[in-house]
């Protein structure tokens, strides 16, 4: 401790200043109720296959923007935010690499 | 001068290209002597992006040759020395501009053969259908019309489409008849359709293209093009003469073994569908829609 | 297979005179290293200063004297290839001998020679030219080489022991697979290339951190020497597809080991899912390896022409794109596979369209030289002789990316030319460039004109008579790994001759080998630290650097950084930035990486053979490993100012 | 992404951009932090891959069950649960440790590693009871996709429970200083991380495997 006081004068955090860490649990609950949401849905069979399917994906990318930004202080830190960059790049190529797979591993029977 | 001389003998290999390509004849280079549509029409566009890459390629030979020269290092060299010269929008524009042009032509191309050669190549004659399975380490043709089937040469008749049907019951090969047109993956589980047709009789190459193990070297293949009567009385000859092929025969065939040529009047029914089903045929949608000859 | 293993003649490969010639030499040579070692008393020195060492000029050395010996073992394999098919019907190696040997040549030139090549190149430069201490993460840096040097001993091991693989280097299943491939060859290539992966990817990060994390103050990103864009290409490229052959081969691993489906015949599997994986990585690979050559070549050519680098922001854009654009374009290593026209045209355009940047960096290399002062030196000669070189390596390259014809050229032989092209005359021709380049700078002394010119035009032209023939092959219909041919195909002549050159380019090899032997000794030693008149700032330091590099970190006011200085210092200008000297902060050596990636060696040999036993105590070790460097705080250290003084004085620098 | 701006604040901002003269000659705990980020990026391929395997292949049943007739919607759910409880206690334990509680930060440490002890024994039990009816690996490529994807999640999980243990013992020992500061934020990137990928697993595998 010593050495962080010495070195740390004030050691807050910025956007959770208070007694409660309200980023966190608001990141918390709107994650469950994501979640709870696509059970719901898929246990109910809410809508057509495809369309629940686009639906799930949605709620799964929500699902991590909140660990990104609630959990994961993506946009913390000073100086050029290369790991943004990173991450950007890294979801194309995520992107690429299933979509890519699967089209090619259908073998163009999308066309008979 | 030690300089010079080295410059002429890096001249050596394109001379003794040169006397090479003199001495060999064009029948040799398979591919730039075609026997049908498909193998035309993949020349052209060789020959197309021969020229294309040439009018970048030579005249980046030609300039390197020129700088260096004219900018050696050397005393008394009156050449202009502007070490701080790096930036030229104009000259830019260009090399930009030239390759990008270049690859358009060639893309269109491409594109338009790519689409082209999965239709049969000429609308007018009938088709025949050949099922190929490549075997360790043999190429096994059989003729679901005809009802025969051979191993390492097959016969096709000229003017007419050919629809091979290909497969493997053994680790991935390649079909390829360079003559006929490019090759085609034999792969275990699927049903890949190659068109190709020959326009005049002859024996032509075909080898397996895709390495398989120790007898891969040896699978070697004939396709003999003959005329359409010469075929049917070929295929008449091979189902009075020649020997069943029997599911036990086939269990022996699909062992590791190199073969010569061989025919048989008749083989089980349905043996190419069920073992291309057996080993994930059945999640392909694909593979379906070509077994049933569809589009 | 269990009962493989416990056949003791299985076990040691057997049968061959080469395998015996190569067990005697391993031993005779392993006997040697440990007598010279032991006789000059040289062990605590080994271990002090090369096996713990976490500095990454040493690192560099280390991979680059790996690459060359890997590059001999390649070549060695090369020229038993060519041998064989010097004529048709040869008997000199059967089709198993063969196939192991095409296979190892492949996977090493690509894994354990390219790589490491470009890692030395990187090591030994990077930090020098960012005007940084030490890489990121140096404790990081020395688990990537250890994991490379295991991975690449775990593979050469199976020559010995066990077999080597013989699927090929991309090791396509099902043939990889246990059905058809049971002996331990193909579980060393697979644990072999993973243990270095996993090294690589490392290297991947540190790099990548390195470059936008430690540039000297000054030094913005668009000052950065060229080859450190190339770097940064390079290690976001690793960064995002070496996980993917991570994958594919620890799938096949699976499926070996534990009998899975994934890439089986029955059960579900799906060969082609490997294939296409495969590729995601190998595809953006070969763009790993060139993309550190055209770094050097802009390094090279810049300095030898006297002249600052044309169109400089052109050449950072093609890197860029080319790394982008390299991960959208890797069906085209298998358009045969008849993945439907929509597909094979997507693929053909991405791959065509790379080489748009491609040829714009030729123009722009061959502009700087012009209104340059081009001297010929043996760095330059081998970016002289790469730019027609690769010119035709990727004008080929462009042919291939035609779909439809490449239904023509795949798997032949002008296929193999073409890789061979790009592969030496970019890749090898870079690196022995920047060898010769930088090699002032690691050892103190210039490599000798006269046996590197020599080893220069044997390789370059024995290179031409290699592989213009194998076009030409191509077009005669011979495919790639047939291990024999028949006659009348008219194919003789022209393997005779392409056999021909490749041992013009073996005497090549041999040539350069002994201009480095011969340089050791009698080779010029570099007083100044800046031999060629160079631009940047590895040049301001002395030769060979010392283990701090930069006494005090440059301050940098332009591109070119160490040039603007040589000419501010003429007009009388001092450099901003020369004050006091400071102690400075350094990582300290430590064993443990060495240890960490004997342990992952000791795994890999384990599950190779299917003792788990051996596996569970080297796993438990690199665990052990990694928890004691989690409690250590004792890491780093600094240098006291006398002993910087002392050691810059020793250099005649105040 | 910095352990704290703020706590960091006045050491030299590294070397970042070249923007300022004085050459940090201290370890920089940004560095590794945005390091971590970039190894996180790299993972993801490897999970990219994964994925892309899994849905190339989860059709592909053999003789074996498809995947409605091995999930069980109650231990997947609560498996996730669990994990994206962990995730926010992980999380408090970072913002406790911004606050230069000691105590909080091992607290909230303790309740993520029990959580995800419970996560991954929910997990072992699942397998083990598919493989209990002769559901393994070498059933089908399904079941291979299956396992290999969710179990190379799990065996991250683990390894982070071991990272984690390893750094609640020096938070204890050594208290909050800059390096463990650094390594609990470096933890719970990963932990988080590790979330991100389960939800696509929960949502990827098991709700379009029940969904049929």
């Amino acid at each position: 401790m010593s050495m962080m006081e010495e070195k740390v004068p004030g050691h807050k955090g910025r956007a959770e200043d208070g007694k409660w860490p309200w980023m966190h649990i608001v990141g918390f609950v709107i994650s469950i109720v994501l979640t709870l949401i696509a059970l719901r849905l898929v246990l109910a069979h809410a809508m057509a296959p495809s369309g629940l399917f686009v639906t799930i994906m949605v709620l799964a990318v929500l699902q991590i923007l909140v660990q990104l930004f609630f959990f994961m202080h993506i946009l913390e830190g000073g100086g050029p935010r290369w790991h943004l960059w990173m991450l950007t790049l890294g979801f194309i190529f995520v992107f690429t690499i299933v979509a890519g797979s699967i089209w090619i591993m259908t073998f163009g029977a999308e066309a008979y | 001068m030690k300089y010079k001389a080295a410059r002429w003998l890096r001249m050596l290999p394109v001379g003794a290209a040169c006397l090479l390509l003199s001495g060999c004849t064009r029948e040799q280079f398979l591919v730039f002597n075609p026997a049908g549509p498909v193998g035309r029409i993949e020349m052209h566009l060789i020959i197309l992006s021969m020229v294309l890459i040439g009018i970048v390629v030579v005249p980046v030979m030609l300039i390197l040759w020129y700088i260096v020269h004219r900018f050696r290092d050397r005393p008394n060299n009156r050449a202009p020395y502007r070490p701080e010269w790096s930036e030229n929008r104009t000259l830019e524009i260009i090399w930009w501009g030239i390759p990008i042009i270049i690859i358009g032509i060639l893309a269109v191309n491409t594109v338009h053969d790519t689409f082209r050669l999965t239709r049969p190549p000429e609308p007018t004659g009938k088709p025949l259908t050949i099922h190929v399975t490549s075997l360790d380490w043999k190429w096994l043709f059989e003729y679901p019309d005809q009802k025969i089937a051979t191993v390492n040469y097959c016969y096709i008749p000229t003017g007419r489409p050919i629809q091979f049907v290909l497969t493997a019951d053994a680790p991935m090969n390649s079909f390829w008849v360079p003559q006929l047109g490019g090759q085609e993956y034999t792969m275990p589980g699927m049903a890949m359709r190659l068109w190709l047709e020959a326009d005049k009789p002859g024996t032509y190459f075909g080898s397996g293209a895709n390495f398989t193990g120790r007898g891969y070297a040896h699978m070697k293949f004939d396709v003999i093009a003959t005329s359409d009567p010469e075929f049917s009385q070929w295929a008449a000859k091979v189902r009075q003469t020649a020997p069943a092929l029997t599911r036990s025969g086939y269990t022996q065939l699909v062992k590791q073994s190199v073969v010569g040529r061989m025919s048989f009047s008749s083989f089980p029914p349905g043996l190419f569908q069920e073992t291309i089903m057996r080993e994930g045929g059945m999640y392909m949608k694909h593979d379906i829609s070509v077994l049933d000859n569809k589009a | 297979m269990p009962d493989d293993t416990l056949n003791v003649s299985h076990f040691l490969v057997t049968g061959d005179p080469l395998i015996y010639g190569a067990d005697v030499s391993i031993v005779v040579v392993s006997i040697a290293i440990v007598a010279v070692l032991t006789y000059y008393r040289k062990w605590g020195w080994l271990w002090r200063e090369w096996l713990t060492t976490v500095d990454h000029k040493k690192i560099g050395i280390m991979y680059m004297i790996a690459a060359l010996l890997m590059l001999f073992r390649g070549g060695v394999d090369a020229l038993l290839m060519r041998m064989q098919l010097a004529f048709p019907n040869t008997r000199f190696l059967e089709a198993e001998h063969y196939n192991q040997i095409f296979t190892t040549h492949g996977t090493i030139m690509i894994l354990f020679m390219a790589m490491p090549f470009i890692f030395a190149m990187m090591n030994i430069a990077v930090p020098l030219m960012i005007g940084a201490r030490d890489v990121a993460f140096p404790y990081l840096n020395a688990i990537s080489f250890w994991m490379f040097f295991f991975g690449a001993m775990l593979f050469n091991l199976s020559f010995v022991i066990g077999g080597s693989p013989d699927a090929g280097w991309t090791s396509y299943p099902p043939l990889a697979e246990s059905d058809f491939n049971l002996g331990p060859g193909e579980n060393y290539y697979l644990l072999a290339l993973q243990i270095s992966g996993i090294g690589s990817i490392a290297t991947g990060i540190n790099f990548f951190v390195t470059i936008l994390k430690m540039r000297a103050p000054g030094m913005t990103l668009m000052r950065m020497p060229l080859f450190c864009w190339a770097i940064l290409a390079t290690s976001i490229l690793i960064i995002f597809v070496f996980p993917v052959l991570t994958v594919a081969l620890a799938l096949l691993l699976i499926d070996r080991i534990a009998g899975a489906h994934f890439f089986t015949m029955l059960g579900g599997g799906n060969p082609m899912m490997y294939i296409n994986m495969f590729w995601i990585w190998g595809h953006p690979e070969v763009y790993i390896v060139i993309l550190p050559a055209f770094g050097i070549f802009s390094e090279v050519v810049a300095t030898f022409s006297g002249k600052r680098i044309f169109g400089y922001a052109s050449m950072v854009a093609s890197l860029m794109a080319i790394a982008v654009i390299s991960y959208f374009t890797w069906v085209h290593h298998f358009f045969t596979m008849g993945a439907g026209p929509g597909v094979n045209s997507f693929f053909a355009l991405s791959t065509m369209i790379i080489a748009i940047p491609t040829g714009v960096k030729i123009f722009n290399w061959l502009a700087t030289m012009y209104n340059g002062r081009v001297r010929v030196t043996v760095p330059m000669k081998w970016a002289l002789g790469f730019i027609p070189n690769f010119a035709v390596g990727g004008a080929t390259g462009v042919m291939l990316s035609v779909a439809p014809a490449d239904y023509q050229y795949h798997n032949s032989y002008f296929l193999i030319a073409h890789f061979h092209q790009t592969l030496i005359g970019g890749v090898v021709f870079g690196m022995l460039a920047g060898m010769y380049y930088w090699w002032p700078k690691m050892f103190g002394f210039v490599l000798e004109e006269r046996y590197a010119n020599w080893g220069f035009w044997w390789f370059n032209i024995g290179f031409y008579v290699c592989f213009i023939p194998q076009y030409l092959l191509g077009f005669m219909g011979m495919t790639r790994r047939i291990y024999t041919y028949p006659t009348g195909m008219g194919w003789s002549t022209l393997n005779l001759i392409s056999t021909i050159g490749a041992f013009m380019m073996g005497l090549g090899f041999l040539f350069i080998a002994a201009g480095i032997v011969y340089s050791i000794f009698y080779g010029e030693r570099d007083t100044t630290g800046d031999p060629w008149n160079g631009r940047t700032l590895e040049w301001s330091v002395p030769s060979p650097a010392p283990h701090y590099n930069f006494a005090r970190i440059p301050v940098v006011t332009s591109r070119d950084a160490w040039w603007t200085m040589k000419k501010e210092r003429k007009q009388g200008v001092l450099p901003p930035g020369e004050d006091e000297i400071r102690p400075i902060h350094m990582p300290k050596n430590s064993g443990r990486p060495f240890i960490l990636s004997l342990s992952f060696f000791v795994a890999g040999f384990g599950l190779v053979f299917h003792w788990y036993i051996l596996t569970v105590i080297g796993f438990s070790a690199v665990a052990a490993c990694l928890l004691l460097r989690s409690f250590d705080y004792d890491t780093d250290y600094y240098i006291p100012v006398d002993e910087i003084k002392k050691t810059e004085a020793s250099y005649g620098r105040s | 992404m910095s352990v704290t701006q703020e706590a960091l604040s006045n050491h030299p901002p590294s070397h970042v951009g070249g923007e300022h003269v004085e050459h940090a000659d201290h370890p920089d705990p940004n560095l590794w932090i945005f390091g971590f980020w970039i190894f996180l990026a790299s993972d993801l391929i490897l999970f990219a891959s994964l994925f892309a395997t899994y849905a190339v292949l989860h059709t592909h049943i053999a003789n074996g069950p498809s995947a409605r007739q091995i999930f069980d919607v109650t231990g997947f759910t609560a498996e996730t649960l669990f994990l994206l409880t962990s995730s926010f206690t992980c999380g408090l334990a970072t913002w406790s440790m911004r606050r230069g509680q000691r105590g909080w930060v091992a607290g909230w440490l303790v309740v993520t590693l029990i959580l995800g002890l419970l996560f991954i024994g929910f997990e072992v039990d699942e397998f083990a009871t598919n493989s209990m009816k002769g559901y393994g690996m070498s059933t089908s490529a399904f079941l291979s996709a299956f396992y290999t994807l969710v179990g190379t999640h799990g065996c991250h999980v683990s390894l982070g429970i071991c990272w984690m243990i390893a750094i609640l013992i020096q938070v204890l020992r050594l208290g909050i200083t800059e390096v463990t500061a650094r390594k609990v934020f470096v933890v719970g990137l990963y932990w988080h991380f590790l979330d991100v990928v389960w939800v696509f697993i929960f949502t990827v595998v098991y709700l379009t495997g029940v969904m049929g």
